[in-house]
């Protein structure tokens, strides 16, 4: 099928999977507050026996899949005519699948944290559905005004599922430094999209780059904008120093709602983010191309320096989780198509591992924001070498280990960095990551190299079937990257075709 | 005018941003970045003067979404307001470092 | 005229603006934020945006800072005063640092319409104006052009009073 | 034995048997009991090794060629290879790992006594990773398996080693890390520049060393290549993680690090430092600095290791003056040298590892390491003793061991090069008794004064079926070397004949023309003659 | 032996014209086999002591069987030996039948080749290899008879004789390997044994001190060994002895720096091996091993090793007059600054040590002057004598021994002090002892007359060529350290067997002379004592000689049969003489040698110098009978500088003052300080500086919105002032 967009029906069917997710957020919602569940009966904390109903979270599953289902069929419609606000390129879906891949993950991980917690459940899969359908809007977003308006989206529910948890201070806190800093950054994100709108006359990708590339824009209004563009998509990446929210977000967000943030929120921003600069801005690179750089490195740099000083291991991924967007920072600077397709992978990858690895701090933690700390993984291996063995080798993959897809992810951005001769940024990149080995590998000693703590504390860790399912497939997925990225990388490279690659056309410029 | 209102509303801005750095009083910070969205709604109409209609279509959804923000944003102070009893944002630090 | 009519309504969101800032309790900051809000909305009359100044007056002076009021009296804020407003090296250091953002920022706008030489201008939107009047100018965008951000907008306000819901319901034990 | 090698096809999937045999491996130990992990890992790697030999017969001695070679693409938008290939130099590194695997297995029956299912799969995840090192063909690939064997060794340091191990398997680990990392940036440089000159990116070394590359990009790229190498060596001053690895690891874990392990930096240094940059490898001053620090590592290593009160210290030590006599023969860049560096990585791979071993039994009988614990064993273990002396004798290069071989070919090989650093790195020869004849008599000889080494218990028939093997290959090797040596020459030969080869392909490298380096037709210009 | 078999080695003599050795390859294996053999008896008997120990017993030599611990390692340990020497009897009458100019070089093996360097396992077969195998395996064969009798009791008896099989088969590969490294083989591995039985009573710290001792310094020495070699391969390409030899005068220029760099470094090697200063330090240590050893290894053979490998180089030293006329003043530095020490040494064997190192100086003056027969000559003689002095030194101390073991008396066996007088209980050791201390002091005609004064001779009379004033030096030292060999020599004997008996009373019943496997030996090397010179009258008192005259073969026969191994140095030497015109009018016939610096001839001085050690001999046992000697226990301590030489110069002292400590302190200080403060520490620094930034910047992380703004403004304001600025 081919759409033409000057047919508003169309839209409806470019969009299908961000409706899809919409509509049956609606329905979770609506079937949430009908009051089939009373959450207070259905368990509490101690209760660990008894296994919760996860109907709603299945029925959350179900809508994902449904999307998946929109999606992979959007892969077999062109686009005709002229470009609208909507992309329906293999960028969006790639991206989409990230999402959704996410969000489901997400879903499976909260079956029981929802159910401790006493959450309410269809709010809760209702709002991660929504987010993710705001995540979708920016991804396919050619307008910059859809950007900002799917950024809210999602914004706006990761706001509200951070400090989702009423019964724990550390989640409103976290909501509200959450919401604070990033309703200031949208304030930002607005006055970059202001100034640019000024300096180009339109706000649509596509009549940017136009207007940026005949150099009929304002340069004065433009350069403004896309600084200040920057700073709204670095806030929402969380690149230093912007990043200062995301340590404290991420550590008082329920765990399953940091997992899903972490991977996704970023990964839309980072979508966003390559679309609007390389596309729209892409002739303005020698503006940005220094800013980006800083960017990168200064995000790797201080990132894993300050992961290094973490007991908690939230806290610790929320770093690391910084120090992966700088990484991928280095394949924006570096602007053409391998590093386009590069971030695409590691985004893919960054998703399973980083979830993943969430997923054993939840294991660990109880289903409850418990045993967060350094010490409290000691002997871990002993108590449960399954779950350390998961655990290791999400680790080895956010450390960017052979065998892992993480590894494959950083060889791939490596590669987009050499394709445009950023070779400086690549030793920065390299030489950070050692430092990263540090604290991923320390918390592999301590699950593997310490004694085990025994005590009450540490009893009752407890993994779902659903979420172990999960977890086995995550790390099956992320060692299927890292030994046989080929089919993936493919895809990714397809998909990155369609943006515009900038970086190497301005070789030499490395600072 | 165009000039005028431009460079008014980055001092809008830069106060609002200046506001939100010195205010600890969460309510009041959030107003502050009200005042910035609002200093860009000026700038988004100043410049539909010279660019085009679209910019006052922007300042509806501004709008909105400021709206949006204002509600989930006032529920969270709200929430945190339940477990503290103040919304001085020193108080919240039990995430640091 | 139209000039010295921007100038006291700028002076007067500058300084209001200024108010929201140093307002002692949060009920002054609110009624600066007020004061503030339709000023911007006079200089949108100014620019000929006379929806968008209804609207803001209307809609945001008048719904959304009753919003900020109800929760400000709802917490009781009034009484729980205290000095909120850092002071000492940081402030300073706030604002030398605003105020050189602000320096950037406005140096950018040093010129007049020489910023604008590919751009139709004011009198093409004047002439929409006269044909579509004020209200028809920025629906016909908002209902084609822009039918899906409008759209979107309509999960973005779903989102946020489920949120909204959700946060500020009274704790459920 | 060829003809049956030939009849089963052992050339066309014996090399990825060897890769990949030892990962199975790994299923079966972890899902049989934990009493059986151990007899199941050591049967298995026998089986390897066994396996392994066939390289023996079906390797051809008297070519440089890449043997058994075989690739087929993996990655193909990089040009990432699934490459392997045997050739002299890697030959004997491959055997050496195979054998070595099942020896330290068999070392750690005893040592390792908890988690052992873990424990052995590590070892055999680990022999996949070294042969994969040995056999990559594909620098990509190399560098996969490469890192790949960091994990196995962090983990088996860390969690079956001594009181500082997690400081130990840390430092092991970030240090390696450090240089490989670097070396990956090099990698990709070079990638990048092969895919620019041919438009067909590949990571084939092959394609990789058609690169031409001036000599200042060869200077960058030697150092990144070699500080990931000289760590791994370890080179002075780079070895400091060395010491501390080797004492807390397990027996079976300072094995495998100083048999084969390290082997990788000077096979890198043989691999791919002086056929990728040979122009940098034949500048005299890197030349001049790769052997003075060799020098400086046989000297310093061997003084410091003198002083050591930790036996297991002390060999470690030995390991970094060992593997300066290998630097300074690769860096020689004569066919002697090379020779004598290939003969004394093999030789230390034996001795080393044995002296290791040794180490371990007589920790497992007395739970000390240090020297002065011990007095007199002889008395009480003379084949331990005997054993012991063997090996310490074959460690500081007695003629008539293998270690003589090595030491004394190198040593010439850098005396061609280098006269008097070489002379310097000769009176290694001297320090080599001063550090290893103190240790023997303190441990072995002297009064038996003390009533916990009274009652150490000699050799059980499994530690002989260890030691015999190794003892009898230290001599065998040092009576007669020349199998191995006929098997790795032509190799050798092509690296030397690449870095000599090296000017006259730059100088046509700048006029747009390559050098074919391997046609002798090729006229040289007579500045390049010398 | 057969008859037929007799036939058949004749057979080949007589009908081929060149040399044919026979078994060569047994000769060497055989002390081989009997190492295996005996090494695997010892661990058995190890095993079964181990044991024995862990029960808090004692060590028995019955523990194992007799049979099996002592009785076979007494039937193989000699047994290889003998038919090791029958065998080199055999083919040194084969090669004495033909006329032998070029070695035979029997390869067995490659053993290193890398292409650009071949070394195969080959043994050469010449005149010298020939002197030296019957050397090792005819006096080693006596040793191990006597220690077959000497070591009867001790617990390690069969460790002992695989020990002193593995010794002979390394001295073998040592001399007759036809390349550098082979040799080196050799080289080492003589070294390796002398370790281990230096240090063969290893529960002793001191002894295995010893052994440990021996083995580094001599370690020092190999490594001149193979810087040498190095040097030869990059100037010959090869270190085949054949080639080297072959090509050296032509390849390499007289009194080159080459060439003398390599002899120098050769030196190194020698005086390590050899006990040469200043390397000489270990050999009086390694008196710490049984007698036997000392008598084999310390005297009679591996300590040689240094003389024969300069005398199987003698082109190259030829080539150098530096390095001869290094090695000559090494010789004869240490021959008389050893003889001082013996002068006051009270211990038995350190007196025989001081005296062998001594006599070992002598063999390098003899090569260094050019007279590499006579060396060689010594080297054998010396063999005879010293070999006997050693062990009939051990007759006496295993006497001792015993009779101290009987009271339990904790005095020193060793200690002449505690002898005296033991001629009345072993006078047949007494008698083998005298003659040996004769040939020793250079009485005519025992053999160390002639070997002894033929080196000081040729030493004077090498004083016509380069470096002439520093040869008559090295001429008057070495006469004065004869003398100074017949005083400490005949101290030694009165102290020992003369005069009154000092061991005790109760002791003295106890002490009896050896049983006949140690004396039946005593009586071989006496014998051989007497008259081994006589293979090597001198041409010139020939005629006189005793009155034989005619009945000798003839003269200066080892002259003679080492000319095809020197002449090539010979030639060198005396071609440069030539062209220096340092032989202007001198007569030319065999050498150039006839005339001692104050002039007369060779005869003339032989007498002088017999009449003088003499003389030296009869006033010192006068002398010396006259002193009032006590037992050890209670003499005094030496004092002024009689307390200089009984201390040995305090050279080991030095030694450990200037290089032992030093080094150790260095060591430690790489180890301390750079190795774990500096090295690591900069690590450490690196990684704990990174924490510590990462800690620091952490704390940025304040918590507070407020700040976390204002972090975000900076960032804000940064971007925008490089975007504006840049824009």
């Amino acid at each position: 099928m081919s759409l033409d967009f000057s047919r508003n029906v169309h839209f409806v069917w470019a969009l299908l999977p961000e409706i899809v997710l919409c509509a049956w957020g609606i329905g979770v919602l609506l079937a949430g507050v009908s009051g089939r569940r009373d959450p207070r009966r259905a368990g509490g904390e101690g209760a660990v026996e008894a296994l919760p109903s996860d109907d709603l979270g299945w029925l959350t599953l179900v809508g994902i899949a449904v999307a998946a289902l929109a999606n992979g069929w959007l892969h077999g419609v062109t686009e005709i005519g002229a470009s609208s606000m909507i992309a329906v390129d293999g960028f969006r879906l790639f991206a989409n699948w990230i999402f959704l891949l996410a969000a489901a993950f997400g879903v499976v991980m909260s079956f029981t944290y929802v159910w401790r917690q006493r959450l309410q459940a269809g709010e809760f899969y209702a709002l991660i559905l929504f987010a993710t359908a705001g995540m979708m809007f920016m991804a396919g977003a050619r307008d910059l005004i859809v950007v900002f308006l799917g950024l809210e989206v999602m914004s706006i529910s990761v706001y509200a599922l951070t400090a989702f948890n009423r019964r724990d201070r550390r989640s409103a806190e976290a909501g509200l430094k959450y919401f604070l800093l990033g309703a200031f950054s949208t304030g930002f994100f607005l006055y970059g999209l202001a100034l640019t709108y000024g300096a180009t006359g339109s706000t649509n990708v596509t009549a940017i780059a136009l207007a940026v590339e005949n150099g009929a824009a304002t340069p004065g209004l433009l350069v403004a904008g896309v600084a200040l563009l920057a700073v709204g998509f670095a806030f929402k990446v969380s690149a230093v120093p912007f990043h200062m929210w995301t340590p404290d977000v991420y550590e008082g967000a329920p765990t399953p709602v940091t997992a899903f943030m972490s991977v996704a929120v970023k990964a839309a921003a980072f979508v966003a983010f390559f679309r609007v600069f390389l596309v729209a801005f892409g002739g303005a690179y020698a503006s940005w191309y220094p800013l980006m750089w800083w960017l990168a490195a200064v995000t790797m740099v201080v990132a894993n320096l300050v992961a290094l000083a973490q007991t908690n291991v939230k806290r610790m991924l929320a770093y690391s989780s910084v120090a992966h967007a700088g990484y991928l920072l280095v394949a924006l600077t570096a602007a053409n198509e391998q590093a386009t397709a590069g971030m695409l992978f590691y985004l893919l990858v960054y998703a399973v591992m980083n979830m993943g690895a969430f997923a054993v701090v939840l294991a660990v933690g109880r289903q409850a924001e418990d045993n967060l700390q350094l010490d409290d993984y000691a002997g871990l291996g002993n108590r449960h070498p399954l779950l350390g063995v998961f655990l290791t080798v999400f680790l080895l993959s956010l450390a960017g280990f052979p065998g892992t897809g993480g590894f494959m992810g950083k060889i791939f951005l490596l590669q987009g960095a050499a394709e445009s001769g950023l070779w400086t940024l690549s030793v920065v990149l390299v030489l950070t990551t050692v430092v990263s080995y540090y604290y991923y590998l320390r918390l592999a000693w301590y699950t593997w190299m310490r004694d085990p703590i025994l005590d009450d504390q540490h009893e009752g860790v407890f993994v779902p079937l659903s979420l172990r399912m999960a977890l086995a497939m995550g790390v099956a997925v992320v060692l299927f990257l890292g030994i046989f990225p080929g089919g993936f990388m493919a895809l990714a490279r397809e998909s990155a075709q369609g943006l515009a690659g900038v970086g190497t056309l301005l070789l030499g410029m490395a600072p | 005018m165009l000039s005028q209102a431009l460079v008014l509303s980055a001092v809008l801005f830069v106060i609002g941003t200046f506001g939100v750095l010195v205010r600890r009083n969460a309510i009041i910070m959030f107003l502050c970045i009200e005042l910035q969205l609002n200093a860009v709604n000026l700038s988004l109409v100043a410049l539909s003067r010279a660019v085009g209609i679209d910019g006052q279509v922007f300042v509806f959804f501004v709008m909105t979404v400021a709206a949006a923000e204002a509600a989930v944003g006032l529920a969270i102070i709200i929430s945190i307001f339940r477990h503290y009893e103040t919304v001085n944002v020193d108080s919240f630090n039990l995430l640091k470092w | 005229m139209a000039e010295i009519l921007f100038f006291v309504f700028a002076t007067v969101a500058v300084g209001s603006a200024l108010g929201v800032v140093m307002g002692r309790s949060p009920v002054a900051s609110l009624l600066f934020m007020v004061m503030t809000l339709a000023s911007v909305a006079g200089i949108y009359v100014l620019l000929e945006a006379h929806f968008l100044a209804a609207i803001q007056v209307i809609v945001y002076a008048g719904a959304i800072m009753v919003l900020f009021m109800f929760v400000i009296m709802l917490l009781n804020l009034g009484h729980d005063y205290q000095r909120d407003l850092r002071g000492g090296l940081f402030a300073l250091v706030a604002f030398v640092v605003s105020g050189a953002m602000a320096g950037l920022l406005a140096r950018r706008f040093g010129g007049d319409e020489a910023l604008f030489p590919f751009l139709e201008g004011a009198d093409a939107i004047d002439a929409a104006l006269v044909e579509k009047g004020a209200l028809g100018v920025i629906a016909e965008p908002l209902f084609t052009t822009y039918v899906v951000p409008f759209e979107i907008t309509g999960i973005l306000l779903l989102v946020a009073i489920v949120g909204a819901l959700v946060l500020a319901k009274r704790r459920a034990s | 034995m060829t003809a049956f090698l030939e009849a089963i096809g052992y050339g066309s999937w014996g090399l990825h048997a060897l890769v990949w045999l030892p990962l199975l491996g790994v299923a079966p130990v972890l899902v049989g009991p934990e009493s059986r992990a151990k007899k199941v890992a050591f049967w298995w790697s026998a089986g390897v090794f066994v396996l392994s030999l066939g390289l023996w017969w079906s390797f051809v001695p008297g070519s440089a060629e890449l043997q058994m070679a075989s690739e087929r693409p993996w990655i193909g938008a990089w040009g990432v290879h699934y490459a392997l290939g045997v050739d002299g130099i890697s030959l004997f590194m491959v055997l050496l790992t195979t054998f070595t695997t099942p020896v330290a297995i068999l070392g750690a029956f005893n040592y390792i006594q908890k988690k052992e299912r873990g424990f052995y799969a590590l070892m055999l995840l680990l022999e996949t990773g070294v042969v994969g090192v040995f056999l990559a063909t594909d620098l990509f690939l190399f560098y996969v398996f490469f890192e790949l064997t960091l994990v196995p060794m962090y983990f088996i340091v860390g969690v079956w080693g001594g009181e500082r191990r997690v400081y130990a398997a840390v430092k092991f680990f970030l240090y390696t890390a450090f240089g490989s990392l670097l070396m990956l940036v090099a990698i990709l440089y070079l990638h990048a520049r092969a895919g620019a000159l041919s438009g067909d990116p590949s990571f084939l070394i092959a394609d990789l060393m058609r690169v031409p590359l001036s000599l200042q990009e060869q200077l960058w790229l030697f150092g990144a290549f070699a500080l990931a190498f000289s760590i791994k060596v370890p080179l002075f001053p780079l070895h400091t993680w060395l010491p501390d690895a080797h004492v807390e690891a397990p027996t079976p874990g300072s094995v495998v690090l100083a048999a084969v392990l390290l082997k990788m930096g000077t096979y890198g240094f043989l691999r791919f430092l002086l056929p990728l940059f040979p122009a940098a490898s034949a500048h005299p001053a890197v030349v001049s600095t790769m052997m003075i620090l060799g020098v400086v590592g046989i000297i310093y290593a061997a003084w410091v290791a003198a002083v050591q009160p930790d036996a297991k210290k002390l060999v470690a030590y030995t390991s970094v003056a060992h593997m300066g006599f290998v630097v300074i023969g690769v860096f020689a860049l004569t066919v002697n040298g090379l020779q004598g560096g290939l003969v004394v990585m093999i030789s230390h791979g034996i001795s080393t590892g044995a002296l290791f071993l040794l180490l371990g039994m007589l920790y497992e009988r007395r739970h000390t390491r240090l020297i002065a614990e011990f007095g007199g064993l002889a008395r009480v273990a003379p084949m331990l003793a005997t054993a012991f002396v063997i090996t310490a004798l074959a460690s500081i290069g007695l003629p008539g061991t293998s270690g003589f071989v090595g030491e004394f070919l190198a040593l010439l090989g850098a005396f061609e090069a280098r006269p008097l650093l070489a002379i310097l790195a000769t009176t290694g020869v001297i320090f080599a008794g001063y550090y290893m004849l103190p240790m023997v008599q303190k441990v072995f000889f002297n009064a038996l004064d003390r009533d916990e080494n009274r009652q150490v218990a000699d050799l059980s028939p499994r530690e002989i079926a260890i030691l015999a093997p190794l003892v009898v290959l230290m001599v065998g090797i040092g009576v007669n070397p020349a199998p191995i040596m006929e098997r790795m020459e032509p190799s050798v030969r092509a690296v030397i004949e690449r870095v000599e080869g090296v000017e006259v392909d730059l100088g046509l490298a700048e006029l747009g023309v390559r050098a074919d380096i391997d046609d002798p037709d090729e006229p040289e210009s007579p500045e390049v003659a010398q | 032996m057969s008859a037929s078999l007799g036939m058949f080695w004749l057979d080949g003599a007589e009908s081929a014209a060149a040399f044919d050795p026979v078994l060569p390859g047994l000769i060497v294996l055989l002390p081989l086999l009997g190492f295996l053999a005996n090494g695997w008896l010892a661990l058995r008997h190890a095993e079964r002591s181990a044991d024995a120990v862990r029960r808090g017993e004692e060590l028995d030599l019955d523990t194992g069987g007799r049979p099996s611990t002592h009785t076979l390692p007494s039937l193989i340990g000699p047994g290889v030996l003998l038919a090791s020497f029958a065998l080199v009897v055999v083919n040194f009458v084969r090669m004495s039948a033909v006329e032998l100019h070029d070695p035979v070089v029997v390869r067995y093996w490659t053993w290193m080749a890398t292409g650009t360097f071949t070394v195969d396992a080959a043994l050469q077969f010449d005149q010298l290899s020939m002197i030296m195998m019957l050397v090792v395996t005819g006096v080693g064969f006596l040793i191990h008879v006597f220690s077959v009798g000497y070591m009867k009791d001790d617990p390690g008896y069969p460790r002992y004789f695989a020990y002193l099989n593995l010794f002979v088969f390394f001295m073998l590969v040592l001399v007759t390997g036809a390349s550098f490294p082979v040799m080196f083989v050799g080289w080492e591995g003589v070294g390796l044994c002398s370790y281990l039985l230096i240090g063969f009573w290893f529960g002793d710290r001191e002894k295995s001190d010893a052994g440990k001792k021996a083995f580094i310094v001599n370690r020092i020495g190999d490594f001149g060994f193979l810087v040498a070699l190095f040097i030869l391969f990059i100037n010959f390409q090869t270190l085949d002895f054949v080639t080297v030899f072959g090509e050296a005068p032509e390849a390499l220029t007289y009194g080159g720096g080459v060439v003398t760099a390599i002899t120098l470094f050769l030196l190194l090697g020698a005086a390590g091996k050899s006990a040469q200063i200043p390397l000489y330090v270990w050999l009086p240590d390694a008196m710490a091993g049984p007698t036997p050893v000392s008598a084999l290894i310390h005297a009679a053979t591996m300590v040689t090793a240094g003389v024969y490998m300069v005398a199987r180089a003698s082109v190259l030293f030829a080539l150098s007059p530096v390095g001869s006329v290094t090695v000559a003043g090494v010789g004869v530095a240490t021959a008389l600054f050893a003889a001082t020490i013996a002068l006051t040494q009270t211990d038995i064997k350190k007196v025989l040590a001081y005296s062998t190192v001594s006599q070992l100086g002598y063999m390098f003056l003899g090569v260094g002057v050019g007279a590499y027969a006579a060396g060689v000559f010594h080297l054998m003689t010396h063999a005879f004598f010293k070999a006997l002095l050693f062990l009939g030194s051990g007759a006496v101390i295993h006497s001792m021994h015993h009779a101290l073991h009987h009271t339990h008396n904790p005095a020193d066996a060793q200690d002449m002090r505690n002898m005296g007088g033991m001629r009345r209980f072993m006078p047949f050791t007494a008698l083998a002892m005298w003659i040996a201390t004769l040939a020793i002091a250079g009485i005519w005609p025992f053999a160390g007359f002639f070997s002894k004064d033929e080196i000081i001779w040729y030493a004077g009379a090498a004083a016509v060529g380069p470096y002439a004033g520093l040869y008559t030096v090295y001429w008057v030292l070495a006469l004065a350290a004869a003398m100074l060999t017949a005083f400490y020599m005949t101290r030694m004997m009165v102290m020992t067997f003369h005069g009154a008996n000092r061991t005790g009373d109760e002791e003295s019943k106890h002490l009896h002379e050896a049983p006949w496997t140690m004396t039946v030996p005593l009586g071989v090397l006496a014998v051989l004592s007497m008259f081994g010179g006589w293979i090597n009258v001198p041409e010139a008192i020939r005629e006189s000689f005793l009155g034989l005259g005619g009945a000798l073969p003839m003269s200066e026969w080892l002259h003679h049969w080492l000319e095809p191994i020197t002449h090539a140095a010979t030639q060198v030497r005396e071609e440069a003489l030539l062209a220096a015109g340092a032989l202007a009018g001198q007569e030319h016939d065999y050498g150039f040698l006839h005339h001692a610096p104050f002039g007369g001839g060779e005869l003339t001085w032989a007498l002088v110098s017999t009449v003088a050690a003499a003389v030296v001999v009869a006033g010192t046992v006068l002398w010396v009978r006259g002193w009032s000697l006590a037992p050890a226990s209670e003499s005094p301590e030496p004092t002024g500088f009689r307390k200089v030489l009984y201390d040995k110069w305090y050279v080991d002292e030095l030694y450990d003052r200037i290089i032992v400590q030093p080094l150790l302190a260095v060591s430690r200080f790489f180890w301390r300080f750079i190795d774990q403060v500096i090295i690591d520490g900069f690590v450490n620094v690196v990684g704990g500086g990174a924490r510590a930034v990462g800690w620091f910047v952490s704390l940025f992380q304040t918590g507070s919105v407020n700040t976390y703004a204002f972090v975000i403004t900076l960032g804000v304001l940064a971007i925008l002032g490089a975007v504006v600025a840049g824009g």
